[in-house]
């Protein structure tokens, strides 16, 4: 069971969330048409994990790149120019676009994980998110709860609010 | 900070290749050389180079491993010209291998500049890279008339449009004199017993070859010789030709 | 920041879709002309090349490379604002940004293609092109990474890779908006490019991190590409090219053309498909101020080239100079001048920094000088290197200036094809720089 | 999703299937094309594949008659280098050589016998049989031979020598006709005349200019044409670097600088037609100055007195102090040497000029001495081979006898008088007026081209052969040249032709001319040597002998002394002292400019425009390939406003050549040069329309002493025709621009 | 309406299998071609058996392939070679195969042999060095001793060379210039 609301008004749509939090629904999940720095801040979104991905893959196209370089320089042995085999000053060029290859692809990845896109199953949307309407959606409340969740976005200011049947 | 100088420089290996049994080396006496390019044919004869045709030439497209090139010193009734023959250094520090982004061409263990037709893609850069502009490039892939290709060397493949060519020090003659060297277990092939097709054809001797790894060859000598010089040696490529200075009398 | 007035979130959606969603024929004829053209002028040709060699092109034993090289580094260049001035302004989140970088991030990627399919039609023999990536081969075989070249295979790929990652992942909301606002296969298709976006605010949090962190990546690799581009030049010893100011030259050039790039597409989107609302004067005005200091710097690097050289005094650096100057593409060389480091001081007089028209013609003029850079340096350096026996000289043949011609074509059709397909500016960033509608409004 | 439908079923499979087939095909699409592997019949016994083999010959591209080996592979031949044991050669090779492998392939050789139709000379043959083609001239010679009108019958050679010259005589001398000449417009028959004045000598002397110290070249391009390049080149580099400490000086004098020039230590451009001039005024310093201890040093004097360095340095335009200097230096060093050719061997005062050559080496005393002139002993055999050169006298006798219609048959085989004569002596047109014109020759050029019957034969490396080089090199050598491949086509070698033509002609020719081919005449006469030569013995001897020749490809006597040296009289010397000026046709006033035509190193007199290496070997001493140019001084060219590759009319009094200009550095001002070799009318795809040929607008002056043309006489006019042409060259900037390409300057002596 | 990724993806199923199964046709069907229609054992104008000669007669391999140890090519048996033996082989004189070697050898045709181990021109092989280097036929060629039509067992291409040459560790053995020409 969950319960959908939407806002003509940004100011509205955020009171009804810091409202529902406060009564302890902690399943909503705030739609907007633009990234909202306070609707994060109700949520207490800190510092996103998706920079920990970012680093590993740095790091790890750092080490594969120069791996790389030096390991097809010895699979077949031909020297060059007069320069040793293992030429570092070249390889670290190769190293360095290797570590922001690796770091974009990883960072790409961790966005993936992170936000649970792409998102296979459908989820209550409405699709007027995309464009003016902030929404609030209360998912896993209670029976008993849904009431008076309804009520508080009704306070808030909703002028429209939808029950959804879960998981459909 | 001396250290780390110290660091950058071990990556260049002066003499990475006298370890080895052979490094080919030419020395090409001025004094002697007459520029009567009868080099030039041999090495066409001896390694296909194509016929390119006077509309090729008149773009600037011909194809000669080794030229001559000419140098007018002073003016009339004073003038002098002066013939330099200039062929692949076979560079120990080359330019052009460094550029190579798939090996087609590389430094071998006989101090030989190799060039790998059927490796190239035609990038075209070892040619830039080259101070002495002896890469020379397919732009079409060239055909015979017949029955001109009957004399073609079956020890030599004709390269198709779109790869870098260069003189090879004829490694065809090189191989098969180290085969020979291979049958009566001799280690390395005597002196004199590999000349590539210029060295051979010169009629006043002015083209010498050898192993410089052997003291005992004829052209170690020869690069003793006072008025040795190594044409761009301030470029640091460390050719394997030492020319010897015209004497100005 | 709005010259008529500021839109309401609806209608921001509204204009901007309109533009995917409603086609005229002028479109479809547009389209036909780009994509005849670079039909005829860039394909055609090349497969004549491709069947009798490179030889149909203009180059020779001594001038070995030609303008399809010099276009290469002019499209590079190109590509070096979008993504690059994107992520910068990002990253100092300036707000005149993000009406322009979409399509700006766009030109990168499609000026990166046009490059690569340069890259292509230079090679001799482009059937082994796949040699010089690092794939695992029988022959054990590897690519030789102490080459520039292979320094460049990397950079580009990784350049390639990157800005189009970025670029999506910047229009993954509005991939939902078009999604909403469409019905049937294009609703299916959009839903899936949206990846199923809903907008949570977690969404947009995880988005904005991912989207930053992007953005630290690309501006070094955007300044690596570039400088590794200029050391094909500059790692050889060809008197001319053998600077090391070569990456800084490069950089700052590419830039520069870039920005002016910019310029053209800004007035493009503003004058065929009416975004007058959200692009304005105060992007002219900042692109306008951004490319009077990116030629200062253009030009104060050039006299230093040629201080440098001239210093040297060696007869290889001279004779470089002196044919660079007076010879026969001298004319080449001082239009670039004028063009590059005079025409863009117009730009310090506000009447002209404010007119689009003019500002179009200036940025125009710009890209034209800087493809003559390239050219310039292709030509003049490298057919006349040390031993004067040797000298060439390069002239392209009309097949070269054909596929000079059909590159553009090539990048006007992606170009097009773009606009129908991703929205041309950011709706939800715009949305950003309006003004919240309150209750008591 | 659960279960699958037979439609969906269906469908699966067709995907498949398509991508099945789509694979195959594929497979089929990639794998290589079969190639076959032939095995011989029955292998030759010498045969084994990948595995090269060397065969010696003699290379027939110039009279030098180097030996050279030539590498087969597979029944092909791949390369021609020299042969390590031929005196001349001494395994060494010029361009020329080189590109004999042109000439064996050429896509132009004529492949068949081919007879005229339609209008002579407009080429239009047909291919005929070998039978027909010999009856026809058979029958029509033995008709003649019948009727006594044999002399009627002439035959014209190249410069032929060994056992074929004297075949050719033999045919000839049966025939009844004494009209056998050889024309070669390289032959040197000015130095012939004048050796046989000063030295009395028939046989071209060995110059031995590898010992010696100081070399006076008098426009002998002695490293590009002049007799024996590939010798004199080995020679040059002995005396240049090969002696320890020791380097040999050589001087050049001529107009316009050659090979030889370039190489030389100083070039001193003497006024054309006065290099005998100046070779006196030497002579006259070498004596006054004291230089030359003779008894008869006062003889000596006196002829010379009218020749002071003073007034000869006015006329030849060579400052006083260079001649005395000269003088000096060709004095006191130990062994000098003074040679003349090229345009100072072509004036009409050629030979007076080089009797003042032969002089000065005289007077050096250089005389049978290492570093100068050793007469040759009489070669082997055909000594008299020289003495059926025609020379210009004798060519515009042919042309007047054939005017006159004296010949009814002209038999013209490897030489191409219609290319290498003047214009207006009207060779081509006389030709019209011979009823029968038979050309045995491999290539269509200019001569064969006027043929009424075209007989194709085989080239040198298809032909049985045999050669005595001419000059020696001081002791008696004969090479043997043998096929070293199968023959390409329906062609026979010359030799073989005159024989079966012997045998149709019928008489008395097959009784005396009984030889089946050319082998077993080479190897009967060679028996015969042999036999002569003192070492009498049975049948076994001789053929380890002949194996052992053939293998060596030349057998010779080193140690044999140069027969009875023939002591010059001076007093025959000083008598043969005449005036050495050369006359010029045109006056200066309307011809203001001296022609200077040189043969080039790679065309020699045009006979190597038709093989590719040569056409794209960059000539020499201006890169430039495909094509004639006419060459200016700098000055001269200022002053006349006119720049490289601007056509120019070159105009004498016998005709003009429109021909692109190019700027030399080194051509005396009032000299203009044009290379010999191009200018070809026929000759095959590579020579054709291509170039001018300088040597037919040379006007008809004659060396009285020599007979010979006096083709560096003529004066001619130059104007612009405001057309352009670009003269292909491979030279970008011939300066060093301060660079120090050519190595630190330095004087190691 | 859904916005979920996978209704969306649904529809796109069934083509993207098919594509799948195609792919997949189309590697069956390469390594198919490979295996059985390929030119490793062509059809020979004349059904030459080496199991014949080599095993029931016990002729050794260069008693026919003369050259092998003494030039670059192994060299296939001139005509006259195989008639100089089966001349004096009355008993199969009358089989049809013999009689076509006869026809050749009267034509004093060679018979066309269709080449089975081909190396592109670029390369530089020659079988002396390897027979003196103790290699025997068959490390190459295979058992070709059993074979009644010639079959090519290795492939002949770049890395099965370099292979070898690495585990032999043959002296710069594995530098470009040793093989390419």
């Amino acid at each position: 069971m969950a319960i959908m609301g939407s806002f003509a008004f940004e100011e509205d749509f955020l009171t009804a969330a810091k409202k529902l939090k406060s009564s302890g629904f902690d399943k909503i999940s705030l739609l907007s048409p633009l990234p909202l720095e306070e609707a994060q801040e109700i949520l207490e979104l800190g510092k996103s994990p998706v920079r920990h991905y970012s680093l590993a893959g740095a790091i790890i196209g750092a080490i594969s790149g120069f791996a790389m370089a030096t390991a097809t320089a010895l699979v077949f042995i031909l020297p060059t120019g007069g320069r040793a085999i293992i030429t570092v000053p070249p390889f670290l060029i190769i190293t360095y676009e290797m570590t922001i290859l690796f770091g974009v692809l990883f960072t790409l990845l961790g966005f993936h994980f992170v936000s649970g896109l792409p998102a296979w199953r459908d989820r209550p949307y409405l699709s007027s998110a995309s464009s003016d309407r902030f929404v609030v959606v209360v998912e896993g409340a209670a029976a008993d709860q849904v009431a008076r969740a309804e009520a508080i976005i009704r306070d808030a200011g909703a002028d429209e609010i939808q029950h959804v049947g879960e998981g459909q | 900070m001396s250290t780390f100088v110290e660091k950058l420089r071990q990556y260049r290996k002066p003499g990475y290749y006298d370890k080895f049994d052979y490094h080919w080396t030419m020395t090409i006496d001025l004094d002697r050389c007459t520029g009567c390019e009868a080099c030039m044919v041999a090495c066409q004869a001896e390694n296909n180079l194509p016929i390119v045709g006077e509309k090729r030439f008149a773009e600037n497209r011909e194809i000669k491993w080794i030229r001559i090139e000419r140098y007018w010193e002073g003016e009339y009734p004073d003038v002098k010209m002066r013939f330099i023959p200039m062929l692949c250094q076979h560079c120990d520090d080359a330019p052009c291998e460094t550029a190579c982004p798939v090996f087609a061409t590389y430094h071998n263990q006989d101090g030989l500049n190799t060039q790998i037709y059927n490796r190239c893609i035609g990038t075209r850069t070892c040619a830039v890279y080259c101070p002495y502009e002896v890469r020379y490039f397919n732009w079409f892939t060239y055909t015979w008339d017949e029955p001109l290709e009957q004399q073609l060397n079956p020890d030599v493949t004709v390269r198709e449009k779109g790869v870098m060519e260069k003189c090879t020090f004829c490694i065809q003659r090189i191989r098969i004199a180290k085969d020979n060297a291979k049958d009566d277990d001799r280690r390395r092939v005597r002196d004199g017993e590999v000349v590539p097709a210029c060295v051979q054809s010169c009629p006043t001797e002015a083209l010498v070859f050898g192993n410089s790894n052997d003291p005992e060859a004829k052209v170690s000598k020869m690069m003793k010789n006072p008025r040795g010089y190594k044409v761009l040696e301030e470029l640091n490529t460390t050719p394997s030709i030492v020319y010897l200075t015209k004497v100005h009398s | 920041m709005f010259d008529h007035g500021q839109p309401s979130y609806a209608e921001v959606n509204k204009d901007v879709l309109s533009v995917m969603l409603e086609t005229g024929p002028k479109y479809w004829m547009l389209l036909g002309t780009t994509m005849s053209v670079a039909g005829i002028c860039f394909f055609m040709p090349w497969i004549y090349q491709l069947f009798v060699g490179v030889g149909a092109a203009g180059m020779n034993r001594n001038a070995v490379w030609g303008s399809y090289l010099s276009n290469f580094i002019f499209w590079i260049g190109l590509s070096h604002s979008g993504t690059l001035l994107s992520a910068v302004l990002h990253i100092t989140n300036s707000p005149w940004r993000k009406a322009i970088y979409r399509s700006a991030e766009a030109m990168t990627l499609f000026s990166l293609m046009t490059a690569a399919m340069f890259v292509m039609v230079h090679l001799g023999r482009v059937w082994f092109v796949h040699w010089s990536f690092p794939i695992p081969n029988q022959m054990g075989l590897w690519p030789n990474f102490r080459s520039p070249l292979m320094f460049d295979v990397m950079a580009i790929t990784t350049y390639l890779t990157a800005s189009s990652i970025f670029i999506y992942m910047g229009s993954v909301p509005d991939f939902a908006a078009v999604r909403d606002a469409s019905t049937g296969l294009r609703r299916r298709l959009y839903t899936i490019f949206s990846f199923g976006w809903r907008g949570t605010a977690r969404e947009w949090h995880t988005l904005g991190w991912a989207y930053t962190f992007f953005a630290i990546f690309v501006i070094p690799l955007a300044v690596s590409v570039h400088s590794i581009v200029s050391w094909d030049f500059a790692l050889s010893i060809v008197p001319g090219l053998h600077h090391t100011i070569f990456a800084p030259y490069f950089v700052c050039g590419a830039i520069f053309s870039g920005t002016a790039g910019i310029v053209t597409v800004m007035y493009c989107l503003r004058k065929f498909l009416n975004f007058e609302r959200y692009i304005g004067q105060v992007h002219l005005d900042s692109l306008g101020k951004l490319l009077i200091t990116l030629s200062l710097i253009w030009s104060y690097i050039n006299i230093l080239e040629l201080f440098s050289s001239w210093y040297g005094g060696t007869s290889f650096e001279l004779e470089a100079l002196q044919f660079k100057l007076t010879g026969f593409y001298a004319p080449l060389y001082w239009e670039m001048i004028l063009f590059c480091a005079f025409v863009p001081l117009l730009i310090l007089f506000k009447k002209i920094r404010w007119s689009w028209n003019k500002m179009l013609v200036i940025s125009i003029l710009i890209n034209v000088g800087m493809l003559t850079e390239r050219f310039i340096i292709v030509a003049t350096s490298q057919p006349r290197k040390f031993l004067p026996d040797a000298f060439g000289f390069y002239f392209p043949s009309w097949i070269e200036l054909s596929i000079t011609v059909g590159a553009f074509a090539i990048f006007a059709t992606l170009f097009l094809i773009f606009i129908k397909w991703v929205p041309a500016i950011s709706i939800y960033e715009v949305k950003e720089t309006l003004k919240p509608l309150r209750r008591d409004a | 999703m659960s279960k699958i439908s037979r439609r969906d079923l269906l469908q699966y499979i067709g995907a498949g299937g398509i991508g099945v087939v789509g694979g195959v095909l594929y497979g089929e699409s990639v794998q290589q094309n079969v190639e076959l592997l032939i095995p011989q019949v029955v292998p030759p016994e010498d045969y084994s594949p990948g595995v090269a083999t060397w065969y010696n010959t003699v290379c027939n591209q110039c009279p030098a008659g180097c030996g050279i080996s030539v590498r087969i592979r597979e029944g092909k031949a791949k390369k021609i280098e020299g042969n390590p044991v031929h005196p001349v050669s001494q395994g060494r090779t010029c361009a020329r050589g080189q590109a004999g492998l042109n000439a064996l392939y050429n896509p132009d050789r004529i492949r068949t016998p081919l007879q005229n139709v339609g209008q002579r000379g407009s080429g239009n043959f047909e291919e005929i049989s070998w039978d027909e083609a010999l009856t026809t001239v058979g029958s029509r010679i033995g008709r003649l031979k019948i009727d006594n009108e044999a002399s009627r019958v002439r035959l014209l050679c190249g410069r032929v020598r060994g056992h074929l010259d004297e075949l050719f005589l033999q045919f000839m001398n049966l025939l009844g006709s004494d009209h056998y000449q050889q024309y070669d417009f390289t032959y040197p028959s000015a130095l012939m005349a004048a050796n046989k004045m000063s030295f009395g000598t028939d046989v071209l002397p060995y110059y031995d200019i590898r010992n010696a110290v100081f070399l006076l070249s008098f426009g002998a391009d002695y490293l590009g044409t002049w007799i024996s390049p590939v010798h004199h080149s080995l020679a040059y580099g002995h005396l240049r670097q090969g002696r320890e400490g020791r380097r040999g000086k050589t001087i050049q004098i001529e107009p316009r600088m050659s090979l030889s020039g370039a190489a030389a230590d100083e070039w001193i451009a003497a006024r054309p037609g006065t290099e005998g001039l100046l070779a006196l005024g030497i002579a006259h310093a070498l004596v006054s100055e004291g230089h030359y201890h003779g008894s008869d040093r006062d003889e000596w004097s006196k002829a010379l007195q009218a020749y002071s360095p003073s007034l000869v340095s006015a006329e030849t335009d060579v400052s006083e102090d260079k001649i005395l200097q000269l003088a000096r230096e060709f004095g006191t060093s130990t062994a000098s040497l003074a040679i003349a050719g090229g345009a100072t061997a072509a004036g009409t005062n050629a030979v007076a000029s080089i009797v003042a050559v032969n002089a000065l080496n005289y007077l050096a005393g250089n005389l049978s001495q290492p570093g100068g002139i050793i007469f040759n002993p009489d070669p082997a055999f055909s000594a008299t081979a020289g003495s059926r050169q025609a020379g210009f006298q004798g060519m515009l006798d042919l042309i007047g006898a054939m005017k006159a219609g004296d010949v009814d048959v002209l038999l013209v085989h490897d030489t191409n008088p219609v290319f290498a004569l003047p214009d207006n002596v009207g060779f081509r047109q006389a030709m019209q007026n011979v009823p029968l014109i038979i050309a045995l020759s491999s290539f269509r050029d200019e001569t064969t081209e006027m043929a009424d019957l075209i007989l194709p034969t085989s080239t040198y490396l298809e032909s049985w052969g045999d050669d005595v080089p001419d000059p020696g090199v001081g002791f008696p050598v004969a090479s043997i040249s043998q096929p070293v491949v199968a023959t390409l086509y329906d062609t026979l070698p010359v030799g073989d032709i005159v024989l079966s033509l012997a045998r149709q002609i019928g008489g008395e020719l097959p009784i005396h001319m009984r030889w089946g081919t050319m082998e077993e005449f080479i190897k009967e006469r060679w028996r015969e040597e042999y036999d002569q030569r003192g070492s009498e013995g049975e049948e076994q001897e001789f053929e380890a002998f002949w194996q052992a020749a053939l293998e060596a490809g030349v057998w010779g006597q080193p140690g044999a002394v140069a027969g009875d040296q023939p002591v010059p009289l001076s007093s025959s010397m000083i008598a043969s002292i005449a005036d050495p000026v050369s006359k010029f046709a045109g006056d200066e006033s309307d011809y203001p400019f001296v022609l200077h035509p040189y043969l080039t190193a790679t065309f020699l007199d045009g006979r190597g425009a038709n093989l590719p290496w040569l056409q794209e070997m960059p000539d020499p001493m201006t890169s430039v390939v495909y094509g004639s140019w006419v060459e200016l001084n700098p000055v001269t060219a200022d002053e006349l406003g006119i720049r490289e590759g601007d056509v120019l009319d070159v105009e004498s009094p016998a005709g003009s050549v429109r021909v692109p200009a190019l700027i030399f550095p080194a051509i005396r001002p009032g000299v203009v040069a044009i290379p010999v070799g191009q200018g070809h009318a026929a000759y095959g795809r590579y020579a054709r329309d291509r170039g001018v040929n300088p040597i037919h607008i040379v006007a008809t002056l004659i060396d009285d002493q020599s007979g010979d043309l006096a083709w560096a006489a003529t004066r001619v006019k130059l104007r612009a025709t405001g057309e352009r042409l670009q003269i292909i060259k491979t030279d970008g900037v011939t300066r060093t621009l301060g660079r120090q390409i050519l190595g630190p300057e330095n004087d190691h002596a | 309406m859904s916005i979920s990724v996978l209704d969306a993806l649904r529809p796109g199923k069934k083509p993207a299998l098919l594509g799948l199964v195609l792919v997949f046709g189309l590697f069956v069907g390469a390594w198919v071609h490979g295996k059985y229609f390929s030119d490793r054992s062509p059809i020979q104008p004349i059904e030459f058996s080496h199991m014949i000669h080599a095993t029931d007669n016990e002729i050794p391999c260069q008693h026919c392939h003369i050259y092998a140890d003494r030039t670059p090519v192994a060299g296939v048996p001139s005509v006259s070679k195989c008639m100089g033996c089966h001349n004096s082989v009355p008993s199969v004189r009358e089989h049809p195969e013999i009689l076509k070697l006869v026809a050749y050898w009267e034509k004093r045709e060679p018979i066309p042999w269709i080449k089975v181990h081909d190396l592109p021109d670029f390369v530089h092989f020659t079988h002396k060095r390897h027979i003196r280097a103790g290699l025997a036929c068959q490390e190459c060629h295979g058992p070709v001793e059993t074979m009644n039509r010639i079959t090519r067992v290795a492939t002949m291409r770049m890395p099965w060379c370099v292979d070898c040459h690495t585990e032999r560790n043959v002296e710069h053995g594995r530098d470009c210039w040793t093989c390419h020409k």
